[in-house]
């Protein structure tokens, strides 16, 4: 009998399995009627079988894909999950980007604002027919709430975007009750006083980790903020509906958006982890976008394929190879120039890349605010490279630590091989050691990492955003491993950002940068690229964000049929 | 192999089990075996037997036997320094220049997967023999000297026979990190459980043999019981499982180096050379397809290997 | 004599190895009266199983039947598809083994393994078919035979395994009942009690019986004819009385020395020297030759044939030649 | 009966915390501080350090165990790093796309290897037996994010039968589970084969030769029940390596199983994560060879009665 008990057991459960299967397909049927999504693009042969990816509900959505999940939807508790704050909150400016590249600063939130003759004082007069997606006015109050949520909140990561605003540090130590250079004039004005001038203001507060919550819903949500959609409140054009974890993120129309609402329904974000996944489901229509950057080994081939549906914009950014002036031999100017000299960054840039970017030469990524076209070129010369190391008494070359993340995308992995074998030629032997990212961030963060292979992209556009963030502070240099012993240099980095004159404040931005990269040779620039989309055939006006992240904002996309 | 992990038979029979004694006379034809094979089957007897009898296994024996070759020849054989770099070739499609073509980096294929061989080879090898070592002497003392020690190291390998063994691996890769070396470490701390179980099993049977009973009575010690006596007749079932363990070794470095906590470029497993081949599947196929194959011909050339040696070696599995 | 159940004519078994071709049965003719127990006798390895295993067509590979004839009730089942001889056995021809521990599938009660006879050669119902088995089971002596039904095999001791056995072999009257050493793994008690089984059910049903062994005093016991077997041949062939009243055949002589007598008194068990040959590597002569205490230097090259030494009392010894010894 | 199956429970206990004392040392000895990767690059080592504070990382390994163990015996397997949401309700959320996945696989690889292995057994060293076995070899000698990228590429992509990725419904299942179910299929197959080659040599065999079954009937109701016997306790292990491939597979596919949930919290150093699910399968397999283990005494007579 016992036995009988065990076959029913085990036979029901094998039932159940295929019930809870049959269950699953059921529920497919009834959304295949809504499969338009997947009759686009360049599929044509699709059979009718491609089922696209959003689920019950969400027709005519637009669908993409994040390689990761998110963490959370709350911005000021992330570095890297800006997919759903661009589309779900407001900032108080924008950063728009005009037809020939050139970007400026445009109102969101606040209509118009004015600064101070010092430049330490900002008037912001908001917009007053903006409602937050559960019905609450934007008032200055919710600014107010929001810039001091930055630095009270508990694991808030951005606050250095906002910690020139008078009183930031006294709040975050807790020395203040409230941001003492925030003031609320009324209803619809806010003035943000400074603690010293910051040419870059403007730009940090269009970054998106400044966006602007509603007090009421946020103080509702408590810890849940960002992590349950539906008490994740902002007032963008679009509205988190939901959030099915490692799978999809779901954002809807705000049909009462302050600036109409959005052409598209909504979006599905699905969580892709495999790159090679993602292109095959846009080639078969089951995605609207494809971030080529994520997948550069398919470039070619969607480009090729595709050719109308690439949307490309340039990444505000530049990779760089870093080196530890504390670290022998790299303290050595003619050392760290001879290794400049010895990577082709223009063949690594045209083999790998197809030459879609531009090599660079210094600090500044092509497109930021101050960008020098006319640098002097870092020239290809391993014969030169080796006379340098001779003449700095390495003639048979040296070993080298290069520490390399053992996250890191599959393109960094073979630049930091190709610079390998290319060092080799002139003598060079870098061992590439792979750490695991903490180990990575900490031994870097340590000041200890000799040699390594990273990016940086503005955050907001401004030289301040590079220069600073590398050379600003003695902590600064160390945490990025680079140890700049020339500290005349790095008072100057610090300088500049409080120049008023923007002029003058461009101007000393372009002496540094010489003085850095090429006189001291602290790193050596490789070059800043171009970020491809390619999105599906019924899919218009979709931009690359103006900094050329992969995060992007939906809300000027439509569908042409 | 795995399947004979199985622990509620491990009391009533397990593969190899009383490996020698087992009454050679088969009802169906007593004169063939007791006549002339006989109980006095040395192992290499039984792999002749193999080679007569199989011809699977023995040509499976030769492409691991030319697999060894050519890793151990690498630097003659090889065309191309694995490691040179000619971005200015890199995907090349086959070709007389490069038999199997070359890869993202312009690297010969061909001369990586002979360099990649080595280490596969010893990914298959090394952390299987430390782990069969391991799990050899537990299981001999486990099942020799039973009691506590047999419930502790039994304890113990239900423990580690209760992970799911990648996931295992992931986490010693974790916590020691990528590399070659953190592999084979990895592999040898997973795998030792089933051996353990297996040849304790074993001992259970052989403890009880007259020849060993009387080698106790004669006052032997009990380790040169252990080693001498109880030992050797678990050999067969050894060889077996560790031609069988070898496999999965290799295929578990790659499923490491396909999740990235396995080997770290610039080495050249297969398992990396797949993982990092798999984006020019659609493209340039050959860029993984020629690792992909290597792999899955060693892995089967040890399956049927393995396969071969245990029908021969393990009397329960003997065939027609 | 009355109508044979089974004729074996001149079979000739062999096993194609790798080692070459092993007679396993050479030239061996074989009459079965009905109604009568006949004894195959033998060391192991004589043939005595296989010429067993041609007649129920359970030889497997490399085993064939190479030429001869087997007759059951008249009908040559040498040549018959294997479906068609399926359907025989087990219905007409049935066999018991040795092995009463293994011989029994250990996952299935042992009713169940009765009833398979039953249900596969008669179509009758489930429960009729549990009725036979139960009946049956009291015909063999099987105690509780309705408990027993739902017994595993494991749980049963040896003897009754083996009254199991021929349960299953006899639920559907056969003709023909082999049992190949049915005794052998059984002590004493047990082994009497089924041998006396054997005689009930042999008068009860008419069945014929081959009764393969060793055991010269199992044969004495039941046999009413004696075939002594030694490397795939018959050495002596006689009714059991005969047989050990007129023992012919110096390897028979020597089988029926070795049996232990409580009458006299010996220092030393005999045994027959030697041990039995390689059939890939058999002598010239007489098979027997390189055993016998009586062997001379014809024996040594020609190979004897059977010789009649009175009816029904055959000989393969040049000592019989002229008939008597 | 009762008594056995209390006394296999009783002793997986000792196995469940040796598997949690294990995990817990490995996971702690780990180089680096996790909250640094977890904060990214605007962050001062003030925030670094308070936010290690909250999680408790500052305490002794001995305190942070017992915290642990309590915890986890109420149910809470603390706090995913990265994804700042309770590890209990992750797994929870993750278990059943990953449950759906194994059985669908797992009747996949039991079908095909039985078959496959029967066959194989029945025609030994033929050409049907050749095929059979050496399909499924090939599933077992494939790296089998190899068999899923293949899967994807031919099935998917190229004759577009089924989604290329996705969870929801069963069509998008079947693929995985194909990619999952090949693999396990060739060791059932195999074990399949070589269990009914050995069982087809046993006495009762030739008993049931005996009593009239064809060789077909011999194999189908003697051969096999004894035979696939061995094979129920390989769903065990079948369901360990099931949830090992679940890892890989669920990466291609993009199921958020819990396999996808381990890969991320390797990716992301994020340990209470790697631990819940580590856990969480390990505690799977236990009872899947507790269970297992119970069904073979109840299918097995001869292990039934005895002690």
């Amino acid at each position: 009998m016992k036995k009988k008990l065990a076959m029913t057991l085990a036979v029901s459960m094998l039932a159940a399995s295929v019930l809870s299967a049959c269950g699953g397909q059921s529920a497919q049927n009834g959304t295949t009627a809504s499969g338009d999504a997947a009759q686009q693009s360049g599929a044509s042969a699709g059979t009718g079988t491609e089922i696209p990816a959003s689920s019950e509900g969400h027709e005519g959505y637009l669908n993409v894909c994040l390689s990761a999940d998110i963490m959370t939807a709350d911005v000021q508790k992330t570095s890297n999950d800006y997919e759903v704050p661009m589309n779900i909150y407001d900032t108080l400016v924008q950063i728009k980007v005009a037809e020939d590249g050139s970007s400026s600063i445009e109102p969101m939130l606040a209509e118009s604002w004015e600064v101070s003759e010092d430049g330490l004082t900002y008037t912001f007069h908001l917009r007053d027919d903006v409602t937050f997606q559960n019905g609450n006015a934007f008032t200055a109050e919710d600014v107010k709430y929001t810039f001091n949520r930055m630095f009270t909140e508990d694991g808030t990561v951005n606050s250095s975007f906002l910690d020139q605003i008078a009183g930031a540090a006294e709040l975050m130590d807790g020395t203040a009750e409230e941001l003492s250079g925030l003031e609320v004039v009324d209803d619809y004005t806010v003035k943000i006083t400074l603690k010293e001038p910051f040419g870059a203001f403007l730009s940090a507060l269009a970054f998106t980790a400044c966006s602007i919550y509603d007090e009421e819903a946020t103080e509702a949500a408590g810890d849940d903020f960002g992590m349950v959609p539906e008490v994740t409140v902002g007032s963008g054009p679009f509205i988190f509906e939901s959030w099915t974890p490692n799978a999809e993120l779901v954002l809807t129309r705000n049909e009462d958006y302050w600036n109409g609402p959005a052409q598209i329904p909504g979006v599905v974000i699905r969580i892709i982890p495999d790159t090679e996944t993602q292109t095959m489901m846009y080639e078969s229509g089951e995605l609207d976008l494809l971030d080529l950057k994520t997948n550069p080994e398919a470039v070619d081939r969607i480009t090729e394929a595709y050719p109308d549906q690439i949307v490309s914009g340039p990444i505000l950014g530049v990779d760089y190879v870093f080196m530890n002036q504390a670290v022998e031999p790299l303290n050595d100017v003619r050392v760290r120039k001879a290794i400049q000299m010895s990577i082709d960054r223009q063949m690594i840039l045209d083999e790998l890349y197809g030459g879609r970017g531009k090599v660079e030469n210094g600090l500044m990524a092509n497109g930021l605010i101050g960008y020098n076209e006319n640098l002097p070129a870092i020239e290809y010369d391993p014969e030169g490279a080796k006379a340098l190391l001779a003449e700095a008494g390495y003639p048979d070359g040296f070993t080298i630590e290069l520490g390399a993340d053992s996250s890191d995308s599959e393109m960094r992995t073979m630049i930091t091989e190709i610079i390998q074998s290319m060092l080799a030629e002139v003598g060079i032997n870098v061992e590439i050691t792979k750490y695991d990212q903490s180990t990575w961030l900490e031994t870097r963060r340590a000041g200890e990492m000799p040699m390594y292979v990273s990016s940086w992209t503005a955050d907001f556009n401004d030289p301040d955003n590079f220069f600073y963030t590398f050379f600003g502070t003695e902590e600064n240099s160390k945490i990025r491993s680079i140890n700049l012993t020339d500290k005349a240099v790095m008072a100057e980095v610090a300088r500049a950002r409080t120049i008023v004159d923007e002029e003058e404040r461009l101007a000393l931005y372009r002496d540094l940068e010489v003085q850095l990269m090429q006189d001291e040779a602290c790193m050596v620039p490789l070059w800043s690229l171009d970020h491809l989309f390619a999105v599906s055939q019924r899919t218009k006006g979709f931009q690359v964000s103006w900094n050329g992240f992969s995060d992007s904002a939906f809300y000027p996309v439509y569908f042409e049929e | 192999m795995k399947a004979y992990e199985n622990p509620s038979l491990e009391s009533e029979k397990i593969s190899g089990g009383q490996a020698v004694y087992i009454d050679q006379q088969s009802p169906f034809y007593p004169e063939d075996n007791s006549a002339d094979i006989g109980e006095s089957d040395t192992i290499l007897d039984k792999i002749l037997l193999l080679v007569r009898q199989n011809k699977l296994a023995v040509f499976s024996a030769l492409v691991i036997l030319i697999i060894i070759l050519l890793a151990v020849f690498a630097p003659v054989v090889a065309p191309y320094d694995p490691a040179a770099q000619s971005l200015r070739d890199r995907l090349a499609a086959p070709s007389a220049e490069h038999w199997f073509g070359t890869d993202k980096l312009g690297r010969d294929i061909f001369s990586r997967t002979l360099y990649g061989a080595r280490v596969s080879l010893a990914i298959g090898l090394l952390p299987t023999l430390i782990s069969m070592v391991i799990g050899t002497v537990l299981g001999l003392f486990a099942g020799y000297y039973g009691g506590k020690t047999d419930f502790v190291i039994m304890r113990l390998a239900d423990i580690m026979l209760a992970f799911p063994s990648l996931l295992l691996a992931m986490v010693v890769m974790y916590t020691l990190g990528g590399g070659i070396v953190n592999i084979f470490i990895a592999l040898s701390l997973v795998n030792w459980a089933s051996t353990a179980r297996v040849v304790r099993a074993q001992t259970l049977s052989l403890k009880e043999a007259e020849y060993v009973e009387a080698a106790r009575s004669m006052g032997v010690k009990k380790t040169t019981i252990i080693f001498r006596h109880i030992l050797p007749n678990c050999l067969p079932s050894l060889i077996v499982l560790f031609t069988l363990n070898i496999p999965s070794a290799i295929l578990s470095e790659s499923s490491l180096s396909f999740l990235g906590v396995g080997a770290q470029p610039p080495s050249s497993s297969w398992g990396l050379a797949v993982t990092e081949g798999r984006r020019y599947l659609f493209s340039e196929p050959w860029v993984p397809l020629v690792p992909s194959a290597a792999i899955m011909i060693l892995v089967m050339a040890f399956n049927f290997l393995g396969d071969g040696l245990r029908d021969v070696l393990d009397p329960y599995l003997k065939e027609q | 004599m009355s109508e044979n159940v089974l004729e074996i004519k001149h079979l000739k078994t062999q096993f194609f190895t790798r080692k070459g071709v092993l007679p396993a049965v050479d030239d061996v003719s074989i009459e079965i009266p009905a109604g009568k127990i006949v004894g195959i006798v033998g060391e192991s390895g004589c043939g005595k199983s296989m010429t067993a295993m041609s007649v129920m067509g359970l030889l497997r590979h490399p085993g064939r039947v190479v030429s001869g004839e087997i007759l059951l009730c008249g009908r040559d089942i040498t040549h018959l598809k294997p479906r068609e001889l399926a359907k025989l056995r087990g219905k007409e021809m049935s066999m018991i083994f040795q092995e009463p521990m293994t011989s029994l599938n250990p996952v299935t009660t042992v009713g169940k393994q009765v009833e398979e006879t039953i249900l596969l050669h008669e179509s009758c119902s489930r429960e009729e078919a549990k009725k036979r088995v139960i009946q049956i089971f009291n015909e063999v002596g099987i105690p509780e035979a309705e408990k027993r039904f739902d017994s595993y095999p494991h749980q049963l001791s040896g003897g009754l395994r083996q009254r199991v056995m021929i349960a299953m072999a006899m639920v559907c009257r056969p003709k023909l009942l082999i049992a190949d050493e049915p005794t052998t793994a059984l002590d004493v008690t047990i082994e009497a009690q089924i041998l006396e089984l054997f005689k009930r059910l042999r008068d009860e049903t008419g069945t014929s019986i081959i009764l393969i062994t060793h055991n010269m005093g199992v044969v004495a016991e039941v046999c009413d004819y004696v075939y002594v077997m030694y490397t795939g041949q018959v050495m002596e062939q006689a009714e059991t009385f005969e047989l050990f009243a007129n023992t012919c055949h110096p390897y028979t002589k020597g089988l029926l020395r070795s049996i232990p007598k409580l009458s006299e008194k010996v220092d030393r068990l005999y045994t027959i020297r030697g041990v039995v040959p390689n059939l890939l590597h058999l002598p010239e002569g007489c098979n027997f030759c390189t055993r016998c205490d009586e062997c001379q230097k014809r024996c040594l090259k020609e190979q004897p044939e059977l010789y009649e030494v009175k009816e029904g009392h055959k000989v393969r010894c040049f000592l019989c030649e002229k008939g008597g010894a | 009966m009762l008594k056995k199956i209390l006394k296999r429970v009783l002793i997986s206990i000792p196995v469940l915390i040796g598997v949690v004392l294990l995990i817990f040392i490995m996971l702690r000895i780990v180089p680096g501080n996790p909250v640094v990767t977890l904060l990214g690059e605007h962050v001062n080592q003030q925030t670094i350090d308070k936010l290690s504070a909250e999680m408790g990382l500052d305490q002794p390994i001995v305190v942070q165990f017992f915290k642990y163990i309590w915890n986890a015996l109420h149910g809470d397997f603390g706090t995913s790093y990265r994804m700042n949401r309770s590890v209990t309700q992750m797994i929870m959320d993750a278990f059943p796309y990953t449950v759906k996945l194994s059985l669908l696989a797992a009747l996949i690889s039991w079908t095909i290897g039985v078959v496959a292995g029967v066959i194989a057994a029945i025609r030994q060293n033929k050409l049907l037996d050749r095929l059979f076995m050496g399909t499924a070899l090939l599933g077992v000698s494939m790296p089998i994010f190899m068999a899923a990228l293949l899967l994807q590429y031919v099935f998917a992509y190229k004759l577009e039968l089924f989604p290329i990725s996705g969870y929801e419904g069963f069509a998008a299942l079947i693929l995985p589970a194909i990619a999952l179910g090949w693999n396990s299929a060739g060791s059932i197959a195999r074990m399949t084969r070589s269990n009914l080659v050995e069982v087809m040599q046993d006495d009762f065999i030739r008993t049931a030769r005996a009593k009239g079954r064809t060789e077909s009937g011999v194999i189908i109701f003697h051969g096999l029940k004894n035979a696939l016997l061995p094979v129920v306790t390989m769903m065990a292990i079948q369901l360990s390596s099931m949830l090992s491939g679940a890892v890989l597979t669920e990466s291609v596919f993009g199921i958020p199983g819990i396999g996808r949930l381990a890969v991320n919290a390797i990716e992301d150093r994020d340990m209470p994560l790697l631990q819940g699910t580590v856990l969480f399968t390990t505690v799977l397999i236990i009872i899947g060879n507790l269970v297992a283990d119970i069904l073979y005494s109840v299918l097995d007579p001869r292990i039934r009665e005895v002690k």
